[in-house]
């Protein structure tokens, strides 16, 4: 029974109706081992993944092969035999734990949910042991925490919790979809710790079999001893961890593991005039009291921007990233300082602004989902800021429509397709085409390609590039991709806690040099050596941050006792960057890739 | 007209009866008075509550005028005053309801205050008071039944307006310095359309059961035409013996408006 | 559900929220006093004529109407209306001739018990159908769910009720034609004479709510925590009740305030087909006779049931959501 | 009808109380409590006779009091709590009251009691039904104990007949507001405005071994539909207003039956005469050879009711006019006076509404018909709700409704005499007034009779009131209901069935 492989799928399809979502996936996998599932969004990694609980999304059905897992054929099983199996012998851990977890209900409640439903202990055992769990997965206040509800508690924090939701009852397989791709990096950093020590000590010790689900490679190579290669809903390559990494077979792995870099972005003449400059900006929510409002969310902020110059603007979620672009483009008004365009102040509220300020300033939204409107087909979305800007109407939009989806690399014939009927990448280039289509000075891209895969997200940061280059468009990069930013802006804006904390040129910024918090974050960056997590030091949270003092303190493992516990931390200039810290600038132990 | 071929094209079988039926009731409500065998309020017949018969083919009413032809001419009411009513309200209800959620502040305060008031008067009541005042008409009725099933549509209209509003594509438009109105045109409303149009299908059914309503307190249409409610209110006292002048107008009602509803559910795109 | 450290919460947010909606009712109030006030002066006649009907004689009209005080102008006999209100004094009837609080009294009982009584029969029917019908979206029995309620709403409710008492009272000789409560009646007979009546109006607004209810559940049912339930190995009736209702308890008990407002004034039907005492048919009967105090009073209590109702809805939905509750 | 001698009061106790046809055969029988259901009830309901204005009124207040006269089955008065009633000219009438009449709170029925109870009716802010009857009173005083003096502006022999109606029942002295203490065969047990009135036996009535049953429970059932229900279900004993339409219904329940009243109530197209086109004599002749008054029997009242010819006083009055010719269709004759009246094409708007039984339909008929002569009649409906007030006489043409009344002076001077408030034709008529006039003090019976001959012709040869038939009441009733007898006056035995009717299980 031990050495009997504990997983065992064989040319396993599901459709949807006719058409195949994934079709003839066969691997193997002993028992307490895991297997990561690689692949872009659409290759089936879910579909497979769920299909090992017998679950397939939008009305799917197993429609050939066979899935045992431990004795159990699951793909024989009536839905009732395998209602009694999820959630106690296979668990699941969801991508978004922010919306997996129920908003109306106490944690608690949920977490011990599985092990009330399949009667394997009483409501008081069931707490004790999430309790232990909780302790387990270092979340904070551990006792406590259950009696929350899911919007009082970070994502993070969340994650974790689904875990112990996961783990409550023992199961001998755990899926984990996407467990970390919603999550900052830094926080990605503890909770894959958490994840690895939780499944190794579940089953005594011997650790759960696990299924990992990601596009992320660095990631993967610190949880997994396998890892299977899906595309396209096929299974194109699955062996040891090692091999895969380090040897290759297939080209499509190949090309998953060298991931295309952005090239360096040609300079732009750094000398030229600022197009774009904010001053002191201050902005929040809520009502606004001599310049402070009464949710800031963004703190002094300044930095010029010359016509064709790029910016990148990295940190966190929470930051205050997309706040920023939101103020620059009208969105919000700022509370205190100034947009400046070409000089001339920019009104801080919409109404005030002319049309041409609204033409030279475009935002591309985080997410093209919501950023076009469902109702509409591509040609209509493209046309209304033609007619809206230039007055083009007819065949002239027509002719300006098509030029734009060429600009954008977008085949002519979606020209009068609904969005709704688009893939990712084509939707973010559309999204792309309307800002282009007002012929901007200035492009605010607010996290472009975090909803991309890695492949496609490179291929629009590199049209980017190129438009950027083509066009003289000064853009703002607004990104939690480091690598992008790093590679493609001439200045990099980074914000903690709506703090400018490090404004360096691209050279200073690739250098050794940073700012605490920079550091962190690039620390946090994963490799793709699998000694990486074991090597990286949990980050550290050290009480609340204080008004006045340096914002970062309470996380920040290089801080002076007596000083930045003490005084407000100052604005240093060195070389090529400025920074906000008591300190000079940190080195930080590896390269920056 | 080119996507509703589509529809027919894709939609299983109990839609295409559905909208069958619509067709069926429009054709009717169009050239029903033309149909009609017997004047719409002769005494034609001796006897009342008569049977099926080859001279009156659903039997004859109370009076012993011919159902057949009241039946026609009702229909062309019931259509006419139920959807002009439901298309009337949504309409109204529909623009308020924009103007409200892009206004927002005062003016939202102030119109979802008028809504209230509205639908706090019962709307029979209103109906009373109004006929009274004004004297019985097809377009006095039409105004009650629209302003009674205003402030539904509103409510409806206004939550869907409130939750686009917040969507990025609003603020898309709002950046691209789009006017209230050019963004509630073109962003807001056109994804509005298939919940309201399934509110409209239930609107249309809530105008006819106030019609009968309103026939029941006398204030419907009036003598000698009648619209569907009113044949049955006015032949009540045949549904002991299950005179066909009862019957018809009772099963005409039921297959008019399930039949308006599963055309409008069928209708919904895929995506909702 | 509620308590704990989220009992704070609601503290903090529902007092405010209670005194505002309290202000922007009396506003509503005094609104539908003016536009009933401004309709009632549309009406031919005034209370003098129609209570002296077709053989009054012009000396008798004048005199009753100074009795009346109707040779007031309209603004001075809405202000003294409205001082009385101020002063809780609905004042007196104009045809009655007694206090308009008396004969209120007489009949506010009867039209709380009845929709108090058709409310208790028809919110869980209609929870029962719409969470079936969610519960198998797309089966025949959601398509049936769906034909029978609209069908129900359709058909004229004086046929239903009509239909009702021929076969139950006049065949069956089970139960009365007449809803006649009395003081003196039993609960149980109270019970027999008002169930034709509880049906009636059960039919009519049952499948407003069950489609609402249904409607927000299905809404919900694609939601990442529903998934996660099942995949928990929760049956989906467990996740509908346990996980998915809480979620859509606002929208449910919004409609469900909506169509039960209705009872009120809408029962005007059933109370006339079953000589039911109640409200409606007294506020009909006011507008015929011309009755303004009568006629105020009723639309007052309408009003103010509508917007309680509203009120209470919007409570609920407060406390069943977390995040609301908080804010 | 000569001075109540009191043969003639033996006799008109024969007349008028003694049960007659076949609903009486049974011997009564005393017990029994019964719920009645009438069609029309409001908070306008009221305990004050003076304000009757419903059919639901006149039943509780025949329950509750009684009056001095009351109108036998033979349409003439006979004396009631009144022994004796007696005039030398008409005009000065000598009231003699019946003694020992109690009321239900104590204390004997006197002449200050009559005296109160008639001066009432001349006081406007009491807003009477009768003050127009009450201002001929020029003089109301007590005689004694026992005796009441009526001094009338100008004499009148129906004064008898006039103070049998409802609205004339005796209170006690100094009742401000009435509250059922009256002498009536039933004492006032409940009484809420629009719900309903429950009336207790009386046991100490005036009329020996009257009534027989105990307790009678008085609501309304607006709906017609619902009323025949209740009945057939067994809630109610007895109703009022059946529909000619529901006449089926009933007979076919072996429990129950009708009883029809052929009655004086009518309701008429109404020509007004002092406006044009309406006045033109040729139009309202056309007008009422366009009346197929037979289809109007069958079609809309199922048969039940009397043709009618133009004049107000039916068959079965005691001085109905049979010679004069009865008008019916003639569409020849309707297209010859349209011509002469050159209104051929003329758009004309007929005002019709729910608030007159049958009008509407009337309406359309005669439309169908005008249509055939060249005439274009518009029928506009209007709502019941303020009819009275508003449309009523108010155009040239519109349709009325006229109750029965106890005697043919009256139907025609409140209705046809040139000064009458409600001279619906504003016709003006002399030989008509002065026929009327002199009728009222005509001391011969056969001159009086001819006289009221004569006043119908000229009605029928010219007035503008168009009355095609005169509609008969229909009650439905238990079959252990006995003593139900049909009275001209009215249904319900022209509102007065308590006193007279048992119940046989």
């Amino acid at each position: 029974m031990e050495n009997a492989p504990h997983i065992l799928v064989e040319s396993l399809s599901v459709s949807v109706g006719s058409t195949p979502i994934v079709s003839d996936i066969s691997f193997a996998l002993p028992r307490g081992q895991v297997l990561a599932l690689i692949g872009e969004s659409g290759s089936g990694k879910s579909t497979t993944a769920l299909a090992l609980m017998g679950w397939c999304r939008h009305g799917g059905r197993i429609a050939s092969g066979t899935i045992r897992v431990g004795g159990m054929a699951i793909d024989r099983k009536s839905e009732d035999e395998l209602a009694a199996l999820r959630g106690r012998y296979i668990s699941y851990i969801a991508q978004s734990a922010a919306a997996a977890f129920n908003p109306s209900r106490r944690i608690m409640a949920q977490v011990i949910e599985p092990a009330l439903i399949h009667r394997i202990m009483t409501r008081q055992q069931a707490e004790a042991k999430a309790v232990d769990l909780f302790r387990a997965l270092a979340l904070p206040d551990a006792e406590t925490i259950g009696d929350r509800y899911p919007h009082q508690v970070s994502g993070g924090q969340l994650q974790r919790l689904m875990a112990a939701m996961a783990l409550i009852t023992d199961p001998e397989l755990v899926i984990l979809d996407e467990p970390t791709t919603a999550l900052d990096v830094t926080t990605q950093v503890e909770v894959l710790k958490c994840f690895k020590t939780a499944l190794a000590s579940v089953d005594h010790g011997r650790g759960a079999t696990a299924i990992y689900v990601s596009h992320d490679l660095a990631v993967v190579a610190q949880m997994a001893d396998r890892i299977a290669v899906l595309h396209k809903g096929r299974l194109v390559e699955e062996g040891p961890a090692e091999q895969i990494l380090r040897a290759p077979q297939d080209a499509y792995t190949q090309s998953l593991v060298n991931a295309p870099r952005p090239v360096p972005a040609a300079p732009s003449a750094a000398d030229a005039a600022p197009v774009l400059s904010v001053q002191g900006l201050t902005a929040g929510y809520g009502k606004v009291t001599d310049g402070q409002p009464a949710i800031p969310v963004l703190r002094d902020i300044s930095f010029d921007l010359p016509a064709g110059g790029t910016l990148g603007i990295i940190g966190e979620s929470g930051s205050g990233k997309s706040t920023l672009a939101r103020v620059i483009a009208g969105l919000l008004p700022a509370a205190q300082g100034q947009v400046l365009l070409d000089g001339a102040p920019l009104p801080p509220t919409l109404e005030a602004r002319s049309l041409d300020q609204f033409r030279a300033v475009q935002l591309v939204f985080q997410n093209a989902d919501t950023a076009l409107n469902p109702a509409h087909s591509v040609r209509r979305i493209l046309a209304r800021p033609l007619r809206h800007y230039h007055g083009l109407r007819g065949a002239a939009a027509d002719r300006r429509v098509a030029e734009l989806l060429d600009l954008t690399r977008l085949p002519a014939d979606v020209i009068d397709r609904p969005v709704t009927k688009l893939s990712g990448g084509q939707k973010q280039r559309v999204n792309l085409a309307r800002a282009l289509a007002a012929e901007p000075r200035i492009l605010l891209c607010d996290e472009v390609t975090s909803a991309l895969d890695t492949v496609v997200g490179a291929a629009i940061l590199s049209l980017i590039e190129d438009l950027r280059r083509d066009l003289g468009l000064a853009t703002v990069f607004i990104s939690h991709d480091i690598h992008a930013v790093a590679s493609l802006c001439e200045k990099v804006l980074v914000l903690y806690g709506g703090t400018p904390v490090e404004l360096a040129s691209r050279e200073a910024f690739n250098g050794p040099e940073h700012h605490p918090y920079t550091r962190l974050l690039l620390d946090s960056l994963p490799t793709m050596d699998p000694s990486w997590l074991g090597a990286t030091p949990a980050p550290i949270h050290r009480g609340e941050k204080q008004a006045g003092l340096c914002p970062f303190l309470p996380r920040c493992d290089v801080a002076i006792a007596g000083i930045c516990d003490h005084q407000p931390a100052p604005p240093k200039t060195g070389d090529g960057m400025r920074w906000l810290c008591h300190r000079g600038p940190i080195k930080h132990d590896k390269e920056s890739a | 007209m080119k996507q509703f071929a589509s529809l027919w094209a894709k939609a299983p079988a109990a839609n295409r009866i559905a909208a069958a039926f619509v067709g069926f009731w429009l054709l009717l409500a169009l050239a029903g008075p033309w149909l009609a065998p017997h004047p719409v309020g002769a005494f034609v017949d001796e006897d009342v509550f008569s049977g099926l018969s080859a001279r009156f083919w659903l039997g004859s009413d109370y009076l012993g005028r011919d159902v057949l032809s009241r039946l026609l001419y009702g229909t062309r009411y019931t259509v006419v005053l139920g959807l002009g009513a439901a298309l009337l309200a949504s309409l109204c209800g529909t623009s308020i309801a924009l103007a409200a959620s892009l206004c927002g502040g005062r003016v939202d305060e102030v119109i979802s205050r008028l809504m209230d008031t509205l639908i706090s008067i019962p709307s029979k009541i209103l109906a009373l008071v109004l006929v009274a005042a004004c004297g019985s008409s097809l377009p006095l009725l039409l105004l009650i039944c629209a302003l009674t099933y205003v402030p539904g549509n509103f409510r409806i209209a206004r939550a869907l307006a409130m939750n686009l509003a917040a969507l990025d594509f609003v603020a898309a438009a709002r950046a691209r310095g789009e006017g209230k109105w050019a963004i509630a045109w073109h962003e807001v409303l056109p994804n509005m359309v298939h919940p309201l149009l399934a509110d409209l299908g239930l609107r249309f059914v809530f105008v006819v059961l106030l019609l009968s309503g309103l026939s029941f307190l006398g204030l419907g249409v009036q003598p000698p035409y009648a619209d569907l409610g009113s044949l049955v209110r006015e032949n009540i006292s045949g549904l002991t013996e299950g005179a066909p002048a009862i019957l018809a107008p009772a099963l005409a009602i039921a297959l008019l408006t399930v039949g308006t509803n599963l055309l409008i559910d069928a209708m919904k795109p895929e995506g909702q | 559900m509620v308590g704990g450290m989220s009992g704070s919460h609601r503290q903090q947010s529902l007092w405010p929220l209670l005194l505002r909606r309290i202000g922007s009712a009396l506003v509503t109030l005094i609104m539908v006093s003016v536009v009933i006030f401004a309709l009632a002066g549309l009406l031919p006649g005034d209370a003098a004529q129609e209570a002296l009907g077709q053989s009054a004689t012009p000396e008798q009209v004048a005199a009753l109407r100074h009795e009346m005080g109707l040779d007031q102008p309209a603004p001075v006999r809405y202000a003294q209306w409205l001082a009385g209100m101020a002063r809780a004094d609905a004042g007196q009837s104009l045809v009655a001739g007694m206090p308009v609080a008396e004969i209120i009294a007489e009949r506010l009982p009867n039209t709380l018990m009845l929709a108090g009584m058709t409310a208790a029969l028809a919110v869980p029917l209609a929870l029962a159908m719409g969470i079936t019908a969610a519960i198998r979206r797309g089966s025949w029995i959601d398509r049936a769910i769906n034909l029978a309620s609209l069908s129900m709403v359709a058909l004229p409710e004086f046929l239903v009720a009509t239909l009702g008492v021929l076969l139950f009272c006049v065949k069956l000789m089970w139960l009365p034609s007449l809803a006649m409560v009395s003081a003196e009646a039993t609960w149980s007979e109270t019970l027999r004479s008002c169930a034709l009546p509880i049906l009636s109006l059960t039919v009519v607004v049952v499948a407003q709510m069950a489609r609402m209810t249904r409607a927000a559940i299905a809404d919900q049912l694609d939601r990442p925590y529903v998934e996660m339930a099942r995949l928990k190995g929760a049956s989906l009736s467990r996740v509908v009740l346990g996980h998915v209702l809480p979620n859509c308890l606002g929208p449910i008990v919004n409609a469900m305030a909506l169509s039960l407002s209705y009872l009120m004034g809408g029962a005007i039907i059933v109370e006339t087909i079953f000589n039911f005492p109640g409200l409606a048919s007294l506020m009909v009967n006011a507008v015929t006779s011309r009755d303004m105090p009568l006629l105020q009073a009723c639309a007052m209590i309408f009003c103010s049931a509508y917007l309680l109702l509203m009120l209470a809805a919007d409570m609920v939905a407060l406390i069943a959501n977390p995040r609301l509750r908080a804010q | 009808m000569m001075d109540f001698s009191r043969r003639s009061l033996l006799a008109g106790m024969g007349a008028g109380l003694m049960p007659a046809t076949a609903w009486g055969a049974a011997l009564p029988k005393r017990g029994g409590s019964i719920r009645v259901a009438t069609q029309s009830s409001s908070t306008a309901d009221t305990l004050d006779p003076a304000k009757g204005a419903l059919s639901t009124d006149y039943v509780r207040h025949f329950m509750l009091y009684s009056g001095l006269t009351r109108i036998g089955h033979d349409m003439i008065a006979h004396p009631a709590l009144a022994e004796r009633i007696e005039s030398a000219d008409r005009a000065t009438w000598h009231i003699t009251l019946r003694k020992g009449v109690h009321f239900h709170q104590g204390g004997e029925l006197t002449s200050a009691d009559v005296v109160f109870s008639l001066l009432r009716h001349k006081d406007p802010k009491l807003g009477s039904k009768m003050a127009s009857i009450a201002a001929q009173f020029t003089q109301v005083r007590a005689d004694g104990r026992y005796g009441v003096v009526i001094a009338l502006s100008g004499p009148n022999a129906d004064l008898p007949a006039m103070l049998a109606q409802s609205h004339f029942l005796i209170l006690r002295k100094g009742t401000a507001k009435p509250d059922g203490n009256g002498t009536g065969p039933f004492k006032l047990a409940e009484f809420k405005p629009g719900i309903r009135t429950v009336a207790v036996r009386n046991p100490d009535y005036w009329v020996s071994g009257k009534p027989y049953l105990d307790r009678i429970e008085l609501i309304a059932i607006p709906d017609e539909v619902s009323r025949i229900n209740a009945l057939l279900a067994g809630d109610v004993q007895l109703i009022n207003a059946v529909a000619p339409q529901s006449t089926k219904r009933v007979e076919s329940s072996p429990a129950h039956v009708i009883a029809t009243t052929p009655s004086a109530l009518y309701s008429n197209l109404i020509s007004r005469m002092d406006r044009l086109p309406s006045g033109n004599p040729d139009f309202i002749a056309a007008m009422k050879h366009l009346v197929d008054r037979p289809l109007i029997k069958r079609a809309l009242f199922r048969g039940f009711a009397t043709i009618g010819n133009d004049q107000p006083i039916p068959p079965f009055h005691p001085y109905y006019n049979p010679h004069i010719p009865q008008t019916t269709l003639d569409l020849d004759r309707a297209r010859w006076h349209i011509n002469r009246s050159g209104l051929r094409g003329v758009r004309l708007p007929i005002y019709a509404g729910p608030a007159v039984e049958g009008a509407v339909d009337m309406a359309s008929v005669l439309q169908e018909y005008g249509a055939r002569v060249g005439l274009d009649l518009a029928i506009t409906r209007v709502p019941a709700d303020g009819y009275w007030s508003t449309h009523w006489m108010r155009h040239p043409l519109s349709f009325g409704s006229t109750n029965p009344r106890p005697t043919a002076d009256l139907v025609f001077s409140l209705f046809y005499k040139s000064d009458a408030a409600w001279n619906e034709t504003g016709w003006k008529n002399p030989r008509f007034d002065q026929l009327l006039m002199a009728a009222r003090g005509e001391v011969d019976e056969n001159r009086r009779r001819a006289m009221y001959h004569e006043m119908q012709a000229i009605v029928h040869d010219q007035c503008g009131s168009i009355i095609p038939v005169f509609i008969s009441l229909i009650d439905g009733l238990d079959r252990r209901l006995k003593g139900m007898n049909p009275h001209p006056m009215g249904g319900l035995m022209g509102y007065q069935f308590a006193e007279n009717v048992w119940w046989a299980a």
